[in-house]
């Protein structure tokens, strides 16, 4: 990123030109002839042709991914807060739905998979140019059934449910403005380079010119989604400090119904996630939809079998906390390993988030509210290390084997994917607190005691999530 | 007249309300309450974190009678209250210096 | 529809007979050829193959629809009343589901789609005749690639969610029984002649023969499900009057967790009422999810950040309605415009209804109870405005450009969009309150006081919402 | 089954193998051919091409499926029981969901599915042999457009909401321990042997060689998911007995909201259920996906206006209830029978488990908590009968006409469908009985006094469902 | 001093809040209760099972208040809590030993 | 013998239970109200309308005790209730006439 600094002055003039000069400029309403690489790609795949199938599959794989931001995560997350924010938390998925999207309509898929180089991607498609149709045609993605509008609104799920995930790191204490804020930028900071390294031929995309260590296998997001996430995450605990009253205040999960159904609502939607990342409705579709599910159902299993052993009692917060953990823990394998590896995969991550939930987080004291990084940070990494050993050309026959079943192969693999997590946590790492340290300094990130004690959907936002009286 | 306050257990408050409507007591008021006492609490488990829940939930009868009635409906919730194991609850009893019916504004133990 | 009065004893007839000596009557059981009309349609379009990806997203969107009356509208609208109504509201919605289903089923669809003229339908659906399945294969909707079957379940969503939408006006104070009477002659008596009139080459129809004004673009039901709905409740709320102790009681939603959630799945089940209405999975759909998505997500921001600029903070009822107003004003649109346009109109209806529900309502004092008219009623004007502004050729090339990109193309455009409002406004204005009337006279409109106070939950249905003691 | 014990034992064994020698047996992860039958079957459908229509409808199928057990009927059944145990429902259903998955994809797909005869499968699936993908290709399902494991992963899915529905008869008072176990049992001895036998040539299957009475049509599980559950789900009700203090305390369903909602998604998914179950994105699917709305439809209409006539108000548990029988009824005759039937099938179960519920139980003085033999025994018998009455070759013209078109072809039909009834209830409520009193001497199946009282979020699980307070 | 508790319906606390802090009643403490009496309940049904629910939703105001104003507060409770239909509620009034601002340990009538 | 209600903040109760109970009190009821004071409310705001919500919520404890106890109990509650910004709440004193334990029938500062 920082090898192409000119780009991103370019790329926020164009977009503001195409935004605020839009109605004149009329490439952006469609009327310009797609913009010339694009044109010259054509013919190198003519057997781009539409498959209605896939385009079918893949729309209603972007509606599933927005429907685990909201009413997934939602849910999810909205019940572990204390009533009185049960609303801001709401209010973070729906806001961060809306705003964005905005941002990877107008500038964020083009930074992400603009034709770009190995750092960033480009302005050909600012503003949607050479993504919307075109006299009444919609401009392909070469090699793929699928318009270029499908696969862009499918990955603009991804940049919605990204940002969302960390707001569990800092929940119930920190500003909305200054998390509008850092989400717009780590939005286009951090999670479009990171996206283009990982998924358009970048600096870790297994088997790019250049890439790190030879690149790594990342299905579904297993870095760019949920490793990102989840260190972001942490520094947002880090930073802001733990919650007023915490470790003695009473702050049990307020609706664990909520949480509960809102699990089982993330468990459906990543079908979308992981099964839509084949862009196509595919074997290869059908096997990260087995694997995703198997690795939900192990990872449920198995944090329950562990509270129930260490504790006496599984929880269903156990259960919802495991599936999730199965869940992060797949997405990057998904197109790359068989089922049952995928149990073992799940199992794995329920014990080892339980771990990092229940054990870690409380020997360091750190408050991260909802355990965003012990479930995505961990998890996520635990994934992408995991993938490096069931990967398998049985699945995939043009990647690589994993260290099970090759040495030779899944040793450089492994390396490969472990530098991958490196990279994208210390990249995650910085940026946001750069980040933090930056909106700390104008805008502020917590609000005041009385505020937070008072709770933010009163404070913030000037509503009660719920009124049973009368 | 006097004031008598009953926290007993949620599922004994049908057995007493109907006792007390038997034995001719025809009003009350009643509350949920959150109860410490020697009854213990229990522990829940949320992720890492363990919390001690020392409050047990409880309901809180209010019944408002007259001097003459004040055994018979202590010893109703007395004994329709009762299951013997520790965290039955206790009967409060206070003087009241009246009453009053809003609909009618009648007064003492004709407001009843 | 007047002119062809004759046309509703025919039908009403022909389905008490396919109803109640249906069982002798083979036809409607499937043993029947399909009506001469069809089969007469059929050599026209040889090329009417099944698309079995159409067919898969077309069936997805036909679910995605219905999640949008229940559970999405449920929620939505649920959360907005009183506790004590919050299953009142959700029987509405349920209800409509059974009830509109069957009266689609009989005679709906087919006084919707039948090839009747400018006016109606007619009665070669009656009872799913033509419709169902006949020696195993199922008719096809000529010149598309999915079954009658499914076109007709598909529209049959819309027919459920459009009353639904209106509950909104008179929530917390209509009889129950009203409502079903007024639902179900609405939806026969306004809801198919405006669907004929704007999708079955009927008097507003786009390029339709003797439309007026040359008629109107409407791609998934600006005028027939929002314009209809909207200004129908606008009635409902005038003549039902307002709530006892509106502008006194605390009449603060009860769960706005509820309502964001459902605004969340409102959402995303649009991109089944929108996307879908491509009736295929082409380009279009992607192009048509794409714009839905964008101006859900402007429409949201610019709601909230009005909010939070006049009131001081953004809530998430603002955001969710935002959404929602958004998801409105592009409906009519969503075939035809880019998706910077698709920005600019969420972004304008989530200003504009939000001075609808704020100033508007509060100046005139009506008691739209959740804004049904100022978000649909007033969403779906502008939206059907600004497709004569910002429809595009390069979306569509078989339509026309709006005002935006063509003077001589848009100008009589945006004149056959507003005589469309006009005439859809003036339809539902007139014929809701006849029928209001009508009901009024006979099973009365409203509960009594007491019933009102004590809760429609308790004095229509018997049940309370939440019994959260013991 | 009981012809084939031997079978069992190969079963587990191989599966033990599988499971902890797996990382060695190469072949469960992916590199040994597929099993010899298999690859000799492929040569008789040369034409099993993928159709990704088919894949996409399938998998959204599937998703949808899910969807049905959680959120669908945890938020249905968590609604209809008392607080203090909305949290032990909801874990059931998600844990359900996990452990299932795991038996599915370890032995339960190859004993229902594997070629093994009439009465169970074989060890060809064990493990996912033989369905993952090898060399880069998914396994076809011989035949059709969709692969093994897209096969797989959706029959998966009736796996898991079978048990789940189970859970209803004995809510507020079963061990989870004993739930776990029960349920794992009975997927393995109940299911599997009878989904082969309905849906893989054997004994109930309609026109399968030795077939009693010529064998039943079942579409979509009236007799392997409905009959199986609703009377295994009677002896639960009667082997554990009533809740303390049933008839007395008040037990009134403390979340009637989320019970409507519950039902809305419960629709909503069973359109993956029935129509799904045509395998296919084409007209039959279409033809099912219409016949399950307009079923659900009458059910909630027939339901709500016998209460309305009987009881003077109808209710939205009511018009739920309703809406899930008439589900229930259609599920086995969804790929038989015609919309206006379809009517006629879901008013008659809204009626008849109206009965079953207010009456019949009222009467027996079994305490089956949330009616599912009610409604899902009784639903799904008469779903069963009334499809050897209104199944028709226009639908399904390989199969056979009900008795309303032939009785020729009526009768033996009608009997068949009665016999697979019989024995899917007998084979049923033997086996449960049996399990019920081994885990009852084994590790007992009710809590103790005080943990029913206390509620079993608190006691099996340490935690409550809402805190509401501070 | 005296404390005055009033059982009244729930959309009365409003008018009954504006009355009394008109008449300089500037504190009172509010509770949900759920009320036995003359006032009929209802019915509810539930597919097969009908409950009969005896309890109404009531709210209880408590006021302390000086001897002085105790007829002031009972005169506007009255007044503004009337509809004149069952159910209206009652007032109960007892003495107080001592009422104690927590912020600053004032004691007595300072405290209110 | 007598009864201490105290209103206190949400955030205190934690506190002063333990405060108490290191007192030897170990037994106290507790409920959720809704306080009106000098402590203000606040405005939510919702589509067009705007409400005033007057009530804060609050937490009431009910402590019975001996009269012999009271001073300690006011203390504690005092000490442990106190942040010094307006709205800490107050505590009335009442004399009591009886207390009686549901489960053995004891009577008096036996029954606590
Ligand atoms: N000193 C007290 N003041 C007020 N309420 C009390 C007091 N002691 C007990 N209670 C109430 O009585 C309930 C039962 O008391 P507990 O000590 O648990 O059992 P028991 O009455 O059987 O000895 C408590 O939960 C609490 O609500
Ligand atoms: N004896 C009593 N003790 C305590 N509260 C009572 C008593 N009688 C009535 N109440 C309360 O007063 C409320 C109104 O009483 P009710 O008899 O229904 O009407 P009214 O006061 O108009 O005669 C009841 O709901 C209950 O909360
Ligand atoms: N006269 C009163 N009678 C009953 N409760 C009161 C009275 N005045 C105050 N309260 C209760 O005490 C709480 C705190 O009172 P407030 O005036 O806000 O603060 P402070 O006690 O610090 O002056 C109120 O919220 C209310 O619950």
């Amino acid at each position: 990123m920082r090898t192409s600094p000119r780009r991103w002055w370019v790329g926020a003039i164009a977009v503001c030109a195409a935004l605020w000069g839009g109605i004149e400029t009329a490439g952006v309403f469609g009327e310009e002839a797609p913009p010339e690489d694009e044109v010259a790609a054509a013919p190198e795949t003519p057997a781009s042709e539409l498959d209605t199938g896939a385009n079918a599959w893949m729309l209603t794989s972007s509606a599933l991914v927005l429907f685990m931001t909201a009413p997934g995560l939602a849910m999810f997350y909205g019940g572990l807060v204390r009533r009185k924010n049960v609303l801001s938390v709401m209010m973070q998925c729906l806001f961060l739905m809306a705003i964005m999207s905005l941002v990877w309509g107008l500038w964020g898929y083009s930074l992400a998979f603009g034709d770009g180089g190995r750092w960033i991607g480009n302005a050909d498609y600012l503003g949607m140019r050479g993504v919307q149709m075109e006299a009444g045609q919609a401009p392909m993605v070469p090699g793929l059934g699928i318009p270029r509008l499908t696969h862009m609104v499918f990955q603009g799920m991804f940049f919605i449910i990204t940002p969302a995930l960390i707001c569990g790191a800092f929940a119930e204490r920190m500003k909305f403005s200054a998390m509008v804020a850092l989400m717009v930028l780590w939005g286009t900071i951090v999670y479009t380079p990171l996206c283009h390294w990982v998924w358009a031929e970048g600096v870790l995309a297994f088997g790019a010119d250049g890439a790190f260590a030879g690149g790594a296998l990342d299905f579904a997001g297993g870095t760019v989604v949920h490793i990102s996430s989840g260190f972001s995450a942490l520094v947002c605990a880090l930073v802001l400090g733990p919650r007023l009253g915490y470790g003695h205040d009473d702050m049990r999960p307020h609706n664990l119904a909520f949480t509960s159904l809102g699990a089982a609502m993330l468990w459906v939607g990543w079908f979308g996630f992981n099964a839509g990342s084949a862009l196509a409705a595919d074997g290869l579709a059908a096997s990260a939809f087995v694997v995703t599910h198997f690795s939900a159902a192990a990872g449920a299993v198995a944090w329950s079998v562990v509270e129930w052993v260490y504790r006496g009692k599984p929880s269903v917060l156990g259960a919802a906390s495991g599936a999730v953990a199965g869940l992060v823990c797949i997405t990057p394998a998904s197109g790359f390993v068989q089922p049952l590896p995928a149990m073992i995969m799940g199992a794995a991550a329920g014990v080892v988030c339980f771990i990092a939930c229940a054990a870690v987080k409380t020997r360091f004291g750190y408050d991260d509210s909802l355990d965003a990084f012990g479930v995505h940070g961990i998890g996520g990494t635990l994934g992408a290390i995991l993938t490096g050993i069931f990967a398998t050309r049985a699945v995939a026959p043009d990647y690589a084997d994993g260290l099970l079943y090759s040495v030779s192969e899944g040793g450089p693999l492994l390396v490969g994917q472990i530098v991958a997590v490196v990279v994208t946590a210390v990249f995650s790492i910085v940026v946001t607190l750069v980040l933090l340290k930056v909106i700390d300094a104008t805008i502020g990130l917590r609000v005041s005691q009385e505020d937070e004690m008072r709770g933010l959907d009163l404070s913030e936002h000037g509503e009660e999530g719920y009124i049973f009286t009368g | 007249m006097k004031k008598i306050e009953a926290i007993i257990r949620h599922f004994k408050l049908e057995d007493v309300k109907n006792a007390l409507n038997e034995h001719g007591i025809h009003g009350m008021t009643v509350q949920e309450v959150r109860g410490y006492g020697r009854q213990k609490g229990h522990t829940e488990m949320y992720r890492g974190a363990e919390y001690t829940v020392d409050f047990v939930p409880k309901v809180k009868i209010e019944v408002v009678c007259s001097d003459d009635n004040l055994d018979r409906v202590v010893d109703t919730i007395l004994k329709h209250g009762q299951t013997g194991e520790i965290g039955d609850g206790k009967i409060f009893i206070s003087d009241l210096q009246d009453a009053i019916r809003i609909r009618t504004g009648e007064r003492g133990e004709a407001a009843l």
